[in-house]
This record gives C-alpha cells, structure tokens and sequence, in this order.
C-alpha cells in the first residue's frame, strides 16, 4: 500500500512539512528529511524550486531562487533523494510546478519518482481536467498519489469533483491566500473548517497555508485529518540551518 | 481550420488554464461569463461609446508617403498611438474594466511593463472611480519612469516587484499573488493575450477592434479590405492579436510578428521566444516559452520594456508551429535606428516596442504594389530618455 | 457687428502688423495670398486629409460624467490632446506647412514655450522633409525637457534663447530676428494667434476645426449646434480661437477665457494679461500686453511654460475690451490641483495650461442644465515632471 | 530748416552714428552726443532703449537691456537731453521701438522732442500705413522728420510709397538682416546699391546696417548719401568707454 494511504490510516493528526529542496544549502535536502523523520513528523512534501512560483509567498519564493542559485535542478534532486529509502520510511510527497514537470517529460519524471519511493505529487498548477484526460493513467502507473487542493472559494460541486478525482488526502487551502501570507484563523475559516468537515468527503484534508505554530496547528486540525507547515519551517532554517530542527517540530506538537 | 481559440481555450496545442485552484473559482467565472456578458447589447454600446468618446477610436489608418516611397511597396500605418494614453492598451482595459463592474468587483489590479498597461489600467479605473494597484518590476520602474509618474497622477498605487529580473515576468507574479490573496472582490487586468483561457481569448476580442477598422478603412482607401500583411510587434501579443485578428482565417493576409533579439538572438540577452523558446506553462497558459532545458524560465533582455517578456500568447504560439505567422527578431540597434528613421521620416516617434516593426525591412522584401499595413502600437513619448541616451541626442 | 479680423487684421482696435520694414515682403506675401491658398480646392484636401489621417481628427467631444456630477452641470470635453503631439497646435503647423509650400519655402522656424508648438512644428516638417529651426527660452528648455527631446527626435535643431527673461516672448525675439535674416527661403509658423496680421486671423482659421467639430458634435449629443458656455485658456490664444470661432458672433452662446494668475495677480508674478495690460505693440501687434508704465514688456510667470507670455491676440484683446468674452485669471496652485482632480476623476492628465480651464468651477457657477465645452488643449504628458515635484507623489 | 534738411544739402558723404542712450553707463548719453560732434560725426541715432528689440542684432540688444538695467527710461531720457541744444548743433534723430512712444503719448512725445530740438524719428515697428493714417499730422506739427527703412527685398512700388512719405532721407538697410548681423558687403549688395541709385529718388538715402569700417563705409557711401554705425560703435564703446571715440571716428573717416 501506498505510504500515505497508509499514514492516513493512523489514528492521529498529522503533522506534514515542507520544505525547498537545495535550501539554505544545497546538500541539504537528504540530511533535512532525516531530521524531520527523527523528529516525528508524518509526511514530508519536498519542494522542487521553481523560478515563477505564483502560488507561494515571499518567504518559499526566497528559499526557491536561493535554491536555484545554489544549483538545484530536477535531474539533480532525483540524485540526491536515489538512495533516501534506504533511511527513510516516512511518506514523502514531491511539490513544484508543473513546466519542469513537463520539461522533464510527465512519465519519466513519474517513473523516477516511483524508482526512487516518492508517494505523491503536488502540482499546484496542473489542473484537474488535464490531469484527468492526459496524466492520471501515468499517475497510477508509477503508484503516485496526486493530490489537489481546495480553497475557501472552491464550490462544493467542484469539491466533489476533486474528492473523486483525489486517491489520498485533499490539500486545503487554509485561506484564499499564497503561501505565509496570513497570521492566525478567523471567524471564516473556522466556518470553511465546518463547512467541509459536513460535507464527509471520502478524502481526509490535511490543512496547508498559514500554519506556524501549535495554536494554528491545532485550530486546523480540529476537523481535519492533519496540517502542514511551509514557510514557518523555512523561516526557522533561514535562521537556524539544519541544526535545531527537532526544537521546531517540538514547538508544534 | 481556425486560429482562434476553441472553447476550452486553446489554439492548436497551445492555451488552457494551468492554473492553481485558488485561481479557479476567478477564472471559472469570467470564463463562463465573458461571452455573455461581451455580447450584451449594452455591454456593447458601452463599450463602443467609450472607444469613440474617450479612446479616440476610430483611430486613422494613416498612409506613410515618406516610408513607402524608401521601402518602395505601399505602408500603411494602423495609428494606436493616438488612442488616448498612448498605445492600444487601453482599448482592453476599457473592455476589462466594464467586464469587471458587470461582475460586480471593486478593485482592480495589474501588472505592466513599460508601463502602457498600467497607464491604461489606471486611467479606467480613475474613468471609473475604482481602486487600482499595478504591480511592475522594478528595473522597469526605473526605465519607464514617465509612465510611473503618469500611474500616481491617475490615484493608482504602483508596487514594485523585486523578485527574479525584477521585469514583467515578475510583475505578473506578484499580480497573480494579489489575485490569490483577494478572490472575491478583486477583478485582475491581464495586459496581453497571455495568462490562462479566458484572458487571451478575451484580450485579443477585445483588441479586434483594430482589424475591424482596418477592414473598412482599408476598403475606403485601396478598394479592399484585405492587405498583403499585417505586421505588429509581438511581447504578450495584444496589439499583434487585434491586428490580425479579422484576418487570421483568411490565408490571403500574410501575418507577421516581430520579436525583440535584444543584443542578438544567440546573444544570451534576448526576449526573441518563437526562436528561442519551448513549449511549456508559464502565468497559466501553455505556449512557447523561453526557458532552461531544466523548465526554469529564463531571464528575458530587450531595450524595450514591454517586448521585454519570455512567452508569447498561445495565439501567437500557434501561428508561429503552424507556419501561419512569419515571425522576425529585430535587435535593439535595428529597432533604435528603425524608430529614429520613423520620427524624422514621417514624424511620428513610436514606442520602442513599435519601432521593432518598422525594422523588418532588412529581412523581408515586398512588391511595389503589396499593401502592408503596420500596427503602430503605441507614442515614443515614454521612451524619449532611451532614444535621447542611445543616440546622444 | 463682428468679431472676426477685418481685412487690415483689425479685431476692433487690435491686431494690425506692426512690424520693422525687413518683415514687410514676408508678411505681405502670407497677407495677398493666405485666404487665396486656403480655399483652394486641393489645400483643403491635403489639410482636411492630414487632419484626418495624420492628426487624428475628428478629435472626440466627451461627456465627462464625473467631473460633471461634481459640478453639477453638463461639462463636455473637447479632447484636442489625442491629436497627434498631444495638443491643438498641430492643427495650425499642419496648415502653415502647407502654405509654406505653396509659398515655395524650404526652411521652417517656430518659437515654442511649452514646447508643444515646437515639437507640432518640427513633427510636420518632418513629415515634409524640410529644414526646421525651433527657438526656445533658456528656462523653457529646462522645464519642458521631454518636448526638447521629441523635437531632436524628430531632427529639428533648437536654439536656446537666452536674452531677457528667456522664455516664450524671448523665443519670439529670436525667431523673428532669424526670419528677417533670412527673408526669402524661411517661413516662419508662429505658434498662436499673435504676431502681425495675417498670423492671428491665419492661425485662427486653422484652429478653427474645433469649433466646426463641437458644432456638429453636440448636435448629435444634445440635439443642438451651441453650448451655452465654451472654456479655453489663454496663452497666445490660439486653442481658445479654435473653440471660440464658430460662435464668435452667436450671442448667446458664452465665451470663457481664462488665464494665468501665476503666483496671484497683484503678485507681480503672474501672466494674467487682461487684469494687467494695457495697450501695447507686441511682435508686430497691438494689444493688451503686460508692460512697464514706460512701455518696456513685463517679463511674465506662469507655471505653465505655454500661458507664459506677456501678451493676448488681438482677438481675445478685443473680446475682453468689448466685454464679449468674460475672462477669469487662475493661480499655479489653482491649475494643478485642478489638473490633479482631473486626472483623478476622468483619468485625463492635462496639459498644465489646460488644468487652468478645469479651476474656473470656484468663480464661476453654472446652472444644473448649462452645457459647458472645455477645450482640452493639450495633454499633461510634458508636464509630468512639474506635476510629480509639486505633488511630492 | 530742419537740421537734417539742412545737413542733407552739404556735399559731402555723411557719417551717422547710432548709439544706445543710457550706456555704457547712464550719464554718458550726453558726453557720447558731445563728443561724437567733435569728433566731426554729420548726424547722430539716439537708442531709446526697448526690452524687446526684434529688429537689433546681439550687440545692440546687450546695450539696450544693460541700458535699462542702468535705469534709463523714455521721461529721464528727456530730462537728460532738455539742454542738449545749448552745447551741440549737429542733427538728432530718436530711434527706438513704437510701444514706448505710444505709452508716453505719441504727441506728447512729439512735443517734447521738439522743445528738446530732436529733428527726427525712426521707428522701425511703426508703419507706413499707420503713420500716414493717425501720426503724420502730428509728426509734421512737431517739425520732426520721420524715416523709413527700406532693404533689398523692398518692391520698386513700396520704395516709391516710401519715397513719396518722406521728407528728409530714407534709411538703407544694406541687407536683410538685423543689425550687425553680416561683415562686408558681396555682389548681392553692390547690385542692390545700384539699383536703388538708378530709381533717383526725391530723398537720399543713408545706408545702414553691416558698416564696421573705412572700407565698409566707403563701399556703402559709392552711391548713397551717407552711412549709420551701429554696432560697431556700440562694441568700441562697450570695449573702451566714452574716452577714445575721436580714435574710433578717424578708424572711418
Ligand atoms: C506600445 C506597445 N507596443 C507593444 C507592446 C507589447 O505588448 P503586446 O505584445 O501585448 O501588444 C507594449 C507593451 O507595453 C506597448 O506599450
Ligand atoms: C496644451 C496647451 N494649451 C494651451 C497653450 C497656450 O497656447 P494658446 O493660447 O495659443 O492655445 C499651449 C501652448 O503651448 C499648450 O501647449
């Protein structure tokens, strides 16, 4: 079975990271995803940098060009991550865009996905009906999850359209925002949380965009299967390096 | 077959909406609206009664004696840039902005690079009364500093982007993260045929007006609505896409777009995308584009903000994989010498961006008697310090 | 009674050539033939083609909405900065051109202040391909540095005039000191309806267009030919000429000049001839200029390079004297917050000379259903500078 | 009998020098005057300084604005020449622009030039038309000889219009130009000189305009009744002062 099917299995709520592969060093990525298994969180989403990522905020952007800058390139993360099932079990999830996608060639970028142990993919921007007419037998070839999202704004026939079109969890967008941008849950979230939680998809949520802390974790995991932190742990390894990422994780759960 | 968009957005293989859901529920509702509500008769007469009134339009189509005996065939020129705020843009942003009032927003924004599109997006959006935020990089910020003045005057805000090459690319970035982050009441003004299915279609509609005129104009001046070429300059391709576009399924009309080769197309500081780019997405919509073999879109270079973009609009795209369209990279130089030849030939200073498409004469040779007709794009006004620096005026 | 020219060029007391004998045969030969030249059938051709194709013509009457709610009266526009160049002067240099070549002349020279009648000038002598000499006030060439710009794009040379307080009436010290140094290849297009006869009633017929254009413009918008109030500023005179013409003589339709009250009438700093004048000659006319009890010429200030001139035409010399025109002088403060309300409320930059017309609102107060026209001279493109400073935006 | 009738009728070939009043300094109008009778000048141009001088070359334009800038103006002019008679007999002619006369009052003007014993006024800006319509009376009132430039663009029926309107001698302009705009005079000129001799007017001319020199003013006076130095005399004063203008008079003559 899938890992994340798996994971999603567990009776708990799941705490999930991202991060920017190649960032702050390039040779960061293995030792990065070592550590937050070490440290107890139930997914990774690897970030492969992109040079126009128009859904992430400032601080994910900044991690993307240092990333560039420090030489990462899709062949070369492939490199880096070949042997990562040898260390590590948790369920990793691979998150870009989808031009070096495309560039690298949909399946043989699925293909090495699959060689390597990456569960699922996140493509912010392949969108559900292409994905549907050209990429899902790929997909499910090479055992990948693919995992859409869903915002405030997204209609309930849509939603369904995504539950039944997602094999895994659904991404939620916290707030209709890009990346970090907001600080905290309001009043409407809280009722977006509820509104979703009613409609009982037969895909759990997992809660992405604005969490930062064990208050936000919590209020996002009230009704949702788990969350996930971005730019909150890019800021912390902007200021710590690799070194104190078991601190980060403890201050969450 | 068609060079138009078909229903899903795309022409050829080009088009579509590649966009994250978070765009979804904004682009669904234009995309399902857009036609409809463009086809509403007071929609229309809006619409038209401010191309007249405010605009300018119809804008002459102006036969250049001086230019024509030199190049010996007979050129006409198409006169956007006498559409008030100086270029053809504005004839979409007073589209977009009834468009956005019939859909009920309150605040608009945009991106721009040489500061055309934001000049237009601001002067509706004062026509209007509406709150504006135009994103642009701030390389541009600095070289088109005319045109920055002229957006504060209009009540816009103008936010600089500073990521990437800090030009149009990262301009509309940072516009799409607006967008993003304020779904429901902010409509946002894409200023070329590019970004996801309905922008290109629904740009290029409404920058149609151009060949509409130049059918009837032509007709009255040459007996014929259909000349031997169009040609335009081609960044996002607005102004290219409303030149051509009465003409784009009639195979009589020869269509040529001329890209900006910057300091040369193999010079590695270039915007020239139909020679230099590949099929992929960028800002939503699947088109040629110029990038590293690795998918990360490359830095574009031209003297001219606006042609200084990676993609073209999958129009444009289409036109250049389908052999329809002839497409020609003009330098810097050629562009500059081609400009300065223009002002003093026939007294028109055009943008930077137009003057790549007075350059093609080098490259292409026409019959005495061929008609072409060359989409001025837009005034030099906002250029001046460039040409005043190249030349040491 | 009439408030046309007579044929000595007299308006009333005003006008006439009072002009150095070296002047004599140039003046004479433009008096015996400019009516002559001007009716004939193919001088009308050209010019109404030029105007059309050219310049832009029929430039739009355009009901400003906004600005009309917050006055609370019907205020028309008519839109002259989307001729080519920006501002009505090309409507005269378009003209003048052609008389100097059916006159036989090969070289240009013009005076220009704000630089727009300059760059008008040098753009239609390019468009000849004739040798163009544009003189300039030192200060001039500073503060409308962008008009300096075209007119070298465009290939003309200007010389910086550098005697008294180096602006407009300066220039035109210079340039008719060129013109009687050179007497027979030169012909001089001066830039406003001032100067000896026949240049005001010449000018004022080429401007002229306007008021045939608002004619027939607001007859179709409100089903009758006569506002009851048409607004120009005054510099020389000629946008206002070309407004007023066609309702000179209809009574009741109201006329409106307004002035440059530079930093306050009785400031000592001010343009505002007709609260200031008394009768004078000025560059071969008498009129109200602004002089010293002596009769030396006041050097004048406005911060509007176009309306800095000590002098009216003779037209508006006798409009204001006959009581016919009602004349309101307006201060630099006044002008550009009006011109930043304008561009704030209809998304139209004007020309600063212009934003002098869009002040009179605090003076002068009209009826819910009066229909006022507002000859928009010019756009604020060159002014952008003197905007931003003062705005601090 | 006016003295510039009188002048006219000697036999010999004139020497007019035009100076600006006011300059180089503001008391040296009557010096000038004084000294340049001396120095055996046959007619004198007194400059009523203008602000706008369109028909002046730079030269004379600098002494006009410096003039003014020294305070000279119409009334102090007169009150500086109200005893001129007293020590000097050689003609006077006013020159200037039209709109000083015309603020002062053309008559009063008029008026006071005649007590003052100014024999004529040369007013470039004002017209023939004009001046025979409304100034004529008044000027022939005064005993004040009124002239008329003519140049070589003037048509043989003006010259002869011009001719017929004077009474004292028609002012030549050597060459369409402002003055002190050209050195020397070409083919161009001599043939003009001769064609103009040939018309035999009723009034002698007097050349000005382009006369620097002995050699200059000899080519001009070959046919022409006499010549004017302007701008010449202007720069030797502007160079030296009041002090050596006998020196510059002997330069010609
Ligand atoms: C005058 C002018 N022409 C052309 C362009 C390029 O845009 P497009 O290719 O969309 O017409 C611009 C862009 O700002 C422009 O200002
Ligand atoms: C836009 C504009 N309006 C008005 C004027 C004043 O001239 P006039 O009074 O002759 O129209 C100028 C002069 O340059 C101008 O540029």
């Amino acid at each position: 079975m899938n890992r994340i099917k798996a994971k999603l299995q567990e009776d708990k709520k799941l705490l999930s990271i991202y991060f920017t592969a190649g960032y702050p060093k390039l040779d960061d990525t293995v030792p990065i995803i070592q550590e937050l298994e070490r440290a107890g969180v139930d997914m990774i989403e690897i970030g492969l940098p992109f040079s126009d990522p128009l859904a992430d905020g400032p601080t994910i952007q900044k991690s993307s060009t240092a990333a560039l800058g420090n030489g990462m390139h899709t062949e070369l993360l492939f490199e880096q991550l070949k042997d990562i099932r040898k260390t590590v079990s948790i369920p990793l999830i691979l998150m870009g865009y989808f031009n070096p996608m495309l560039q690298y060639g949909v399946e043989a970028f699925c293909r090495r996905c699959f060689e390597i142990g990456i569960d699922g993919i996140i493509m912010p921007d392949l969108p559900l009906d292409v994905y549907k007419e050209t990429y899902e037998a790929i997909y499910k070839k090479y055992n990948l999850i693919n995992v859409f999202l869903i915002t405030p704004q997204t209609s309930e026939e849509r939603i369904r359209a995504i539950d039944n079109a997602s094999d895994g969890f659904i991404y939620m967008v916290s707030s209709a925002s890009t990346t970090g941008a907001k600080d905290g849950f309001g009043a409407e979230q809280q009722e977006y949380f509820q509104r979703i939680a009613k409609l009982n998809l037969k895909n759990p949520q997992i809660v992405g965009f604005g969490i930062s802390n064990a208050n936000t974790f919590q209020a996002a995991t009230a009704k949702a299967k788990g969350a996930i932190i971005g730019s909150a742990f890019i800021k912390h390894l902007t200021q710590n390096g690799i070194g104190k990422i078991e601190n980060f994780i403890k201050t969450i759960r | 077959m068609s060079y138009h968009a078909n229903e899903k957005g795309y022409y050829g293989e080009f088009g579509g909406a590649f966009i994250p859901e978070m765009l979804y529920p904004n682009c669904e509702e234009l995309r399902q609206n857009y036609i409809r509500i463009m086809s509403e008769p007071s929609f229309q007469e809006e619409f038209h009664q401010l191309l007249k009134d405010y605009v300018g339009r119809p804008t002459p189509l102006y036969f250049a004696e001086r230019l024509s005996e030199k190049y010996q065939t007979k050129i006409y020129l198409k006169r956007e840039d006498l559409c008030h705020t100086g270029a053809h843009k504005v004839n979409n942003t007073i589209g977009q902005i009834l468009m956005a009032k019939k859909l009920g927003k309150n605040r608009i924004i945009a991106e721009t690079g040489a500061g055309q599109h934001g000049v237009a997006t601001a002067t509706v959006c004062a026509l209007m009364g509406i709150e504006c935020v135009v994103y642009m990089g701030e390389i541009d910020i600095e070289r088109q500093a005319p045109n920055v003045a002229r957006m504060k005057m209009l009540g816009a805000e103008v936010r600089a982007a500073k990521s990437g090459s800090r030009t149009l690319k990262d301009a509309t970035n940072e516009a799409i993260r607006d967008w993003i982050n304020n779904p429901v009441n902010t409509h946002y003004i894409i200023g070329s045929v590019v970004g996801p299915h309905p922008y290109p279609d629904m740009v290029a509609r409404f920058q149609s007006v151009i060949s509409e005129e130049i059918k009837w104009q032509l007709q009255e001046k040459e007996g014929k609505e259909n000349p031997n070429y169009v040609v335009a300059c081609v960044g996002g391709g607005s102004n290219a896409a409303g030149a051509y576009y009465h003409y784009l399924d009639t195979p009589e009309v020869g269509i040529i777009a001329v890209e900006a080769a910057g300091k040369g197309v193999n010079s590695g500081e270039s915007a020239a995308t139909s020679a230099l780019g590949k099929v992929g997405i960028i800002h939503g919509s699947k088109t040629l584009l110029m990038q590293t073999e690795d998918g990360q879109i490359t830095e574009p270079y031209s003297i001219s903000a606006g042609l200084d973009y990676p993609g073209v609009g999958p129009m444009h795209a289409h036109l250049y994989k389908s052999g329809r369209g002839e497409f020609i990279s003009i330098t810097d130089d050629e562009a500059m010498t081609a400009g300065l030849e223009m002002s003093q030939l026939e007294g028109i200073i055009p943008a930077i961006e137009t003057s790549h498409a007075f350059a093609i004469f080098d490259y292409k040779k026409f019959e005495k008697d061929d008609v072409i007709v060359i989409n001025l794009s837009g005034r030099g006004d906002k250029d001046l310090q460039t040409y005043i620096d190249y030349f040491r005026l």
